[in-house]
């Protein structure tokens, strides 16, 4: 493979975020709600413990094998048929996610803001868009999404002059129907957060590679916080009920912003599409470059690159023909997405890591390189 | 290379891309206000207001009907059409109107009594999956006819679904009406344990003495007859409509709901047949409900409430000890009839739009299950409601002895 | 219909002609069966679902798979009335 | 009859390959070759003719080679008391003939020492009295060049070399103020077109020995002189040998401005963002020689390139540095906001206009509405006749004489500003918003930044056109990608925004006070302090 360049943790922290985030706040905090109803934050609390959970052992998993991906050291470890068939399903997960992401991101432009415009539109633009960054790499990638990172405080400011019509009553009585609704309504959110498992997929390229794991941490801790200042938010100030039955929670919300003060900044909700395709595209872009990558490695390839726009046309097509309307994609969101993400990033994780484990096998020239660069950190 | 092919992959793009949703600004039709009312057929009859921008922006363009007339054109229109769905109503308007219909800065929405009473269930469909439609929009149940409400002419605001909005913005000098957006009106439609309400507007003749008008240098038109008035709630039971609050008795709603923002309080004097005006500065309150041993439901509302002294007509020295308590304690009283006559009102709607059935369901999770089936019919009505005030008076204006004619000027 | 299709081979064409003589000049043998297997790939998806061809859906395999798991997970964890 | 034939065919192909610089290829002639008026000089071939011993052959060569230039004067005159022929030949347009006769050849001929011999080495030592004197010239080809940079060339009889001495005397523009770069309160003077006076005002304000300037000769016919210049220990080694590795690679016939190195050592060559910095001032030069850049002098160019540059930098303004810090900090963002309107200001009134109605306060939507009636053309169309219209005036203002200048200003401003608006057939509004952004894309400090942006608007108005907000953020996003994945000279172009270095900030987000800017930025390797931790200012502390 082709070098692909070196970037930090915080680097890779502001990767893992956007993997997650933009989805998570489309149409996730409208199913937890629905699921958990008033206990949304308790799913939310959670999915987030989960989450850090499965990023925790991905991350410790990763820091075995410090210059190498998981698609290359699975093989070795469970052995040629069942590594070859772990990794495939890593790349199948990032693959199948990209192209869903692709259909959700279609979905809501068509509804929220271009009802006449085919969805094929959005989905043709974001994917030649995404296809660049992969084109450009690592770094690139992650410079834009940085960038994008540093606008999403700025919106999210906006979301305090909601904070008004919270009501706390909403959120009562607590743990009504025992503690299930909300174990269910923290699958979805805890499997989204669980993309964060894509450090096993970065790892040879952080540099600083000792702080990876507290980095993929905060990453997950960050999206949370955004998640539920979204669930929070709509929860609080639309009650329980009517947010489960809105397709985007978010977006509403934003719409209801009203700044008595500024009428002026009355219906941004379209700048919520400005953010929002930033979101969207670098969550596809970090997907795809994901499973490009594991894709070349498990190919052994010397370079995705030639790879990259066959690869692009075939998630479109997918997008397009999986799903054949926005109901069926939201069932499919709520009723299969998590247990598919959740079997990849957690199970498939948690058995390689086992094996590792049992075989005591630990990879690449500076063996053990995180832990005993920590040690001799400690003593000096 | 690369470049070349972004380059000529973009192209492709724009190409393949249209312009589906492309609208020029001036080839739409705004609409600011929505009616729905029922035909005597059964129809939904639908009205909107669109208004014409070039006699706003533009100064005022003359000719009404008659380009060219002397008579300033009119600034707005109003369409009426019907349908068995308010969508058929609405793509039926787009035989009327040359431009393209866009609801994306509509007002306020106002029901006629006749399809509030049959039921909005059908009707709110329509606004609620729409993405233009925004959630911000009042919405208003009258009892008059909605082309007159739509079409009165006034020449401060020239539009009437203008109009009704600043009056609506004005809500806080009196509080006699519920601010009600689309989104809370949803909201409560859907909860458990809460019926919705909203705000009424009706038509009432001027008061004022209208002057003859007469031809001649400054000619002026004469006044307009009838005026629009949003005071009132109406309170409804699931989606359909059953009662309406007045001035008094809406205020009374209010304070449970934390929504005073303001207001005028009159308070008899205590001596004479005198008045005193307070205006309220803010209000807290806070629902308590109860499940006494014996099964009966109890709610307490304790308001806490500051208010100036605007007015008075009681001799009354603020300066003296007790005179501010003595009518801290008439003030209590009297929003404690407003609340009390607010309560009994509703109650006998059967119209729970206090929430109290939300305020059980909150403490009492699990006699809810047993109560929320009949809540509305059985259990709120036989709720006792108990109002415990605690009024204030923080300033007083610049007097502190009441204002008083000399002795001599007596004789 | 068909102008689509001949819009989807323009874009393979394009595709082909910038990638094809890099990697054959790099000798990238693997890359070049795995590009080529991935456009006849995604060809064939795109252009079923242009012609409106009764092509296999992997979702819908998904599903068929995931959905009795995710039923059994709900029945024990939600309360009918949240349904 | 073959192999003669098959020996011309070598001849020409010989004489058709690239000329190799510095290359010994061609073998030498046994003797100065003659050629007519006509014959072309190749470099080549005039370095592989050494100066001969014989006075006689070496002028006649000298005038076959520039002899037919009517300012080349060959003047002949003996030397000493020996009475050795000598000649001195130079161009009379580049030298100063004072400097000739007083110092040259009146010490050669008239107050030549009696007991001195004559040769260069006592000529050096005893007789000639300039401040500068050049190297030995061994070869024609150097010979050449010495004359033609404006030195004289002494060739002594018996002597297998020459001396040039250097008696140059450009006749250049005096230091003016910038005009491209004009401040309010830092220093007035500005580079001019003499690489001399340039490399003066930078030495005068930077007096270390470790400043060091490199010369290459660039441009096969021009020999432009380009100086690298750097300061030791703050540079980055890398950083000079990737410049030096660019700039020998340079091989072209003409090097006439900035933009000729510019765009021939340029990491990304197709992008239109500019990835050098062009200043004319010599207090930025020196700003960024300190912060361990590399700076190229041009001669005949009064415009110095900056590498690395960065996105940044292109956007700070000298002035930045010379009022306080506060205000610098305001007037940054100002000028951040400024680039931002200028870039997006049309495409969204394009895009709001046309797909997002509802995101205008009601009242503004009304008046638009109401001034858009009657305009003929659809809102994208409207905005990017103005937009051409604009670049039109302003191309036109730079190209026309000065005082014809105004009437191009004024019959904009009449025809675009009232006779359209009134004629109905643009919409006031949109007036504003284009000149708005045009006045705010001048804000931009960089003139070359400048460009680009202002020609991005056009695919983003198109974009606009298409798919409203969503296109003009999807243009919006590709160009910062490309941002993002542009470097110059292995800085990438927005650092330090991304990837981050929160120490750089300091002088980006904000112009933090002089007294706490103390790390130089990470383009420099070494010597990382810039001032001692105390340099804070304030009052003196109380004594009890």
């Amino acid at each position: 493979m082709r070098e692909e360049g070196r970037i930090s943790a915080f680097q890779a922290m502001v990767y893992q975020i956007s993997v997650i985030l933009a989805t998570l706040i489309l149409f996730h905090p409208g199913i937890t709600a629905m699921q958990a109803r008033q206990d949304a934050w308790i799913a939310a609390l959670i999915a987030l413990f989960s989450a850090l959970l499965v990023v925790f052992m991905a991350a410790k998993l990763a820091l075995r094998f410090p210059d190498e991906s998981v698609i290359q050291y699975a093989p070795r470890v469970m052995g040629w048929f069942f590594g070859k068939l772990a990794g495939l399903s890593y790349i199948f997960l990032f693959f199948w996610l990209a192209y869903y992401v692709q259909r959700q991101f279609g979905e809501l432009m068509t509804t929220a803001y271009f009802p006449l415009t085919p969805n094929i539109v959005f989905i043709l633009i974001i994917t030649l868009l995404a296809a660049y960054m992969v084109y450009a790499g690592l770094e690139v990638l992650c410079r834009v999404a940085l960038l994008w990172g540093i606008f999403v405080p700025a919106f999210f400011l906006l979301f305090m002059f909601i904070a008004k019509d919270i009501n706390i009553g909403h959120f009562l009585p607590v743990l009504e129907n025992g503690i299930g609704p909300a174990v269910a309504g923290s699958l979805l959110p805890g499997a989204t957060m669980a993309e964060a498992a894509v450090i096993l997929i970065l790892m040879p390229f952080i540099s600083d590679k000792r702080r990876a794991v507290p980095a993929s941490l905060a990453a997950v801790a960050a999206v949370f916080v955004v998640f539920s200042i979204i669930l929070v938010g709509s929860v609080g100030s639309f009650g329980a009920d009517q947010t489960g039955r809105l397709l985007f929670p978010g977006f509403t919300l934003y719409r209801r912003l009203n700044i008595p003060a500024l009428p002026v900044l009355e219906r941004l909700d379209a700048l919520y599409m400005a953010i929002w395709v930033g979101g969207m595209l670098l969550k596809l872009a970090t997907l795809f470059y994901a499973g490009m990558l594991g894709l070349g490695q498990w190919l052994g390839l010397k370079s995705h690159r030639p790879l990259i726009f066959p690869m692009g046309a075939l998630l479109v097509a997918l997008s397009v023909r999986s799903w054949d309307n926005v109901v069926q994609l939201v069932n499919f969101t709520t009723e299969v997405a998590p247990f598919v993400v959740l079997s990849v990033t957690a199970v498939i994780t948690g058995i390689t890591l086992i094996v590792a484990v049992l075989r005591g096998m630990r990879g690449g020239p500076e063996e053990g390189g995180g832990k005993r660069a920590s040690a001799a950190d400690k003593k000096a | 290379m690369r470049w070349a092919a972004a380059l000529v992959l973009l192209a492709f793009m724009l190409m393949t891309a249209g312009c589906w949703d492309l609208q020029q600004v001036e080839e739409q039709a705004y609409i600011t206000g929505i009616g729905v009312d029922r035909t005597p057929e059964g129809e939904f009859k639908l009205l909107f207001q669109v208004v014409n921008p070039n006699t706003i922006a533009g100064g005022g363009v003359l000719g009404a009907i008659t380009p060219g007339a002397s008579i300033p054109a009119k600034s707005f229109r109003n369409y009426v059409t019907a349908g068995r769905t308010l969508y058929e109503a609405e793509r039926a308007m787009d035989l009327l109107i040359p431009l393209a219909l866009h609801t994306g800065h509509n007002r306020e929405v106002v029901f006629s009594e006749a399809v509030a009473r049959q039921g909005l269930l059908d009707v709110m469909s329509f606004f609620n999956r729409r993405v233009e439609m925004r959630k911000l929009m009042y919405v208003l149940v009258t009892q008059a006819d909605i082309e007159e409400i739509f079409d009165l002419p006034n020449p401060i605001i020239a539009i009437p679904s203008i109009r009704l909005e600043g009056i609506i913005r004005q809500q806080h000098w009196t509080s006699f009406f519920p601010v009600v957006r689309l989104g809370d009106f949803l909201n409560w439609m859907g909860a458990e344990g809460r019926e919705t309400h909203c705000a009424v507007v009706s038509v009432k003749p001027t008061e004022a003495r209208t002057l003859r008008p007469y031809a001649g240098p400054g000619f002026t038109a004469a006044e307009p007859l009838l005026d629009v008035e949003v005071a009132g709630a109406a309170l409804f039971r699931k989606d359909k409509l059953v009662g309406f609050l007045n001035q008094k008795e809406t205020r009374g709603l209010l304070w449970v709901l934390n929504k005073v923002r303001g207001g005028p309080l009159l308070i008899r004097c205590p001596e004479s047949d005198k008045f005193t005006s307070v205006s309220i500065l803010r209000a807290h309150a806070r629902v308590k409900p109860e499940i006494s041993a014996d099964g009966r439901l109890r709610v307490t509302i304790r308001i806490r409430e500051e208010a100036d002294l605007e007015e008075t007509q009681c001799k009354l020295d603020v300066g003296e000890a007790g005179a501010i308590a003595a009518l801290e304690a008439l003030q209590a009283k009297t929003i404690t009839a407003e609340v009390m006559s607010a309560v009994r009102r509703a109650q006998e709607c059967r119209s729970d739009a206090f929430g109290f059935g939300e305020a059980f369901h909150r403490r009492y999770p699990r006699e809810w299950r047993l109560m929320k089936e009949n809540w509305s019919e059985d259990f709120f009505p036989a709720v006792e409601v108990e109002v415990e005030v605690d009024a204030k008076i923080r300033r007083v204006g610049l007097r502190k002895k009441p204002l008083t004619l000399a002795p001599k000027m007596l004789d | 219909m068909v102008i689509y299709v001949l819009l989807l081979i323009f874009f393979y064409v394009l595709v082909a002609y910038f990638e094809v003589p890099r990697m054959l000049k790099n000798r990238m043998r693997r890359e070049l069966v795995s590009f080529i297997a991935l456009s006849v790939l995604g060809f064939a998806l795109a252009a079923g679902q242009i012609l409106n061809l009764p092509l296999p859906n992997m979702n819908k395999a998904i599903e068929a798979v995931v959905r009795p798991v995710y039923q059994a997970v709900e029945s024990r964890l939600v309360p009918p009335e949240y349904r | 009859m073959r192999p003669r034939l098959i020996k011309k065919l070598k001849d020409l192909l010989v004489q058709s390959r690239k000329p190799k610089w510095g290359g010994k290829q061609p073998p030498l002639p046994p003797e100065p070759p003659e050629g007519g008026p006509d014959k072309v000089w190749e470099p080549a071939e005039l370095q592989g003719i050494p100066v001969a011993k014989d006075l006689k052959t070496n002028l006649r060569l000298l005038k076959q080679v520039v002899g037919q230039n009517s300012d080349f004067i060959l003047r002949e005159f003996t030397v000493g008391p020996q009475k050795t022929p000598a000649a001195l030949a130079y161009l009379y347009p580049l030298v100063d003939e004072e400097k000739i006769n007083a110092f040259t050849l009146k010490s050669l001929t008239v107050d030549y020492p009696p007991d001195t011999p004559v040769s260069f080495a006592s000529i050096k030592q005893h007789v000639v009295t300039h401040g500068t004197l050049n190297e030995d010239v061994s070869d024609f080809w150097s010979l050449v060049l010495a004359i033609l940079d404006g030195n004289a060339v002494l060739l002594l009889s018996g002597a297998a070399s020459a001396l040039s001495l250097n008696v140059s005397e450009f006749q250049g523009r005096e230091v003016a103020e910038s005009l491209t770069e004009s401040v309010v309160r830092g220093p007035r003077d500005s580079f001019v077109e003499g690489l001399k006076r340039n490399i003066m005002l930078v030495r005068q304000r930077l007096k270390t020995p470790n400043l060091v300037l490199e010369k290459f000769q660039l441009g096969r016919l021009t020999q432009t002189a380009v100086v690298l210049g750097y300061i030791k220990g703050l540079a980055a080694p890398e950083l000079l040998e990737e410049v030096r590795e660019r700039l020998k690679r340079i091989d072209a016939d003409a090097v006439l401005s900035s933009n000729f190195v510019e765009e021939m050592i340029a990491d990304s060559p197709y992008s239109p963002f500019p990835q050098t910095l062009a200043t004319e001032r010599p207090d930025r030069v020196c700003s960024y020689l300190l912060e361990g850049k590399a700076v190229l002098i041009i001669d005949t160019t009064p415009f110095t390139l900056v590498v690395p540059a960065t996105l940044p930098m292109l956007l700070q303004s000298p002035e930045d540095y010379y009022h306080p810090f506060a205000i610098s900090t305001a007037v940054r963002w100002l000028r951040y906001f400024a680039l931002l309107i200028s870039v997006t200001a049309s495409p969204f009134y394009v895009a709001i206009t046309t797909y997002h109605q509802e995101m205008l306060p009601f009242e503004l939507l009304l008046s638009i509405a109401a001034a858009r009636q009657g305009v003929p053309f659809p809102a994208a169309l409207e905005a990017l006749l103005l937009e051409v219209t604009f670049e039109l005036l302003r191309e036109a203002g730079i190209r026309l004489p000065r005082p014809v200048g105004q009437a191009v200003s004024i019959v904009g401003a009449l025809v675009i500003g009232q006779a359209a608006v009134q004629a109905g057939v643009i919409s006031p509004l949109l007036v504003i918003v284009v000149a708005l952004a045009g006045i705010a894309s001048f804000a931009t400090p960089s003139y070359e930044l400048g460009i680009p942006l202002r020609m991005i608007r056009f695919p983003l108005i198109l974009l606009a056109a298409v798919l409203g907000l969503f296109g003009v953020t999807v243009g919006i996003i590709a160009v910062l990608i490309h941002l993002a994945g542009l470097r110059s000279f292995g800085v990438p172009y927005l650092s330090p925004l991304t990837p981050v270095k929160f120490s750089e900030l300091k002088d980006v987000l904000i112009r933090a006070p002089l007294w706490a800017m103390r790390t130089r930025p990470g383009t420099s390797k070494r010597d990382w302090h810039r001032l001692a931790p105390t340099s804070k200012p304030g009052p003196p502390p109380e004594k009890s």
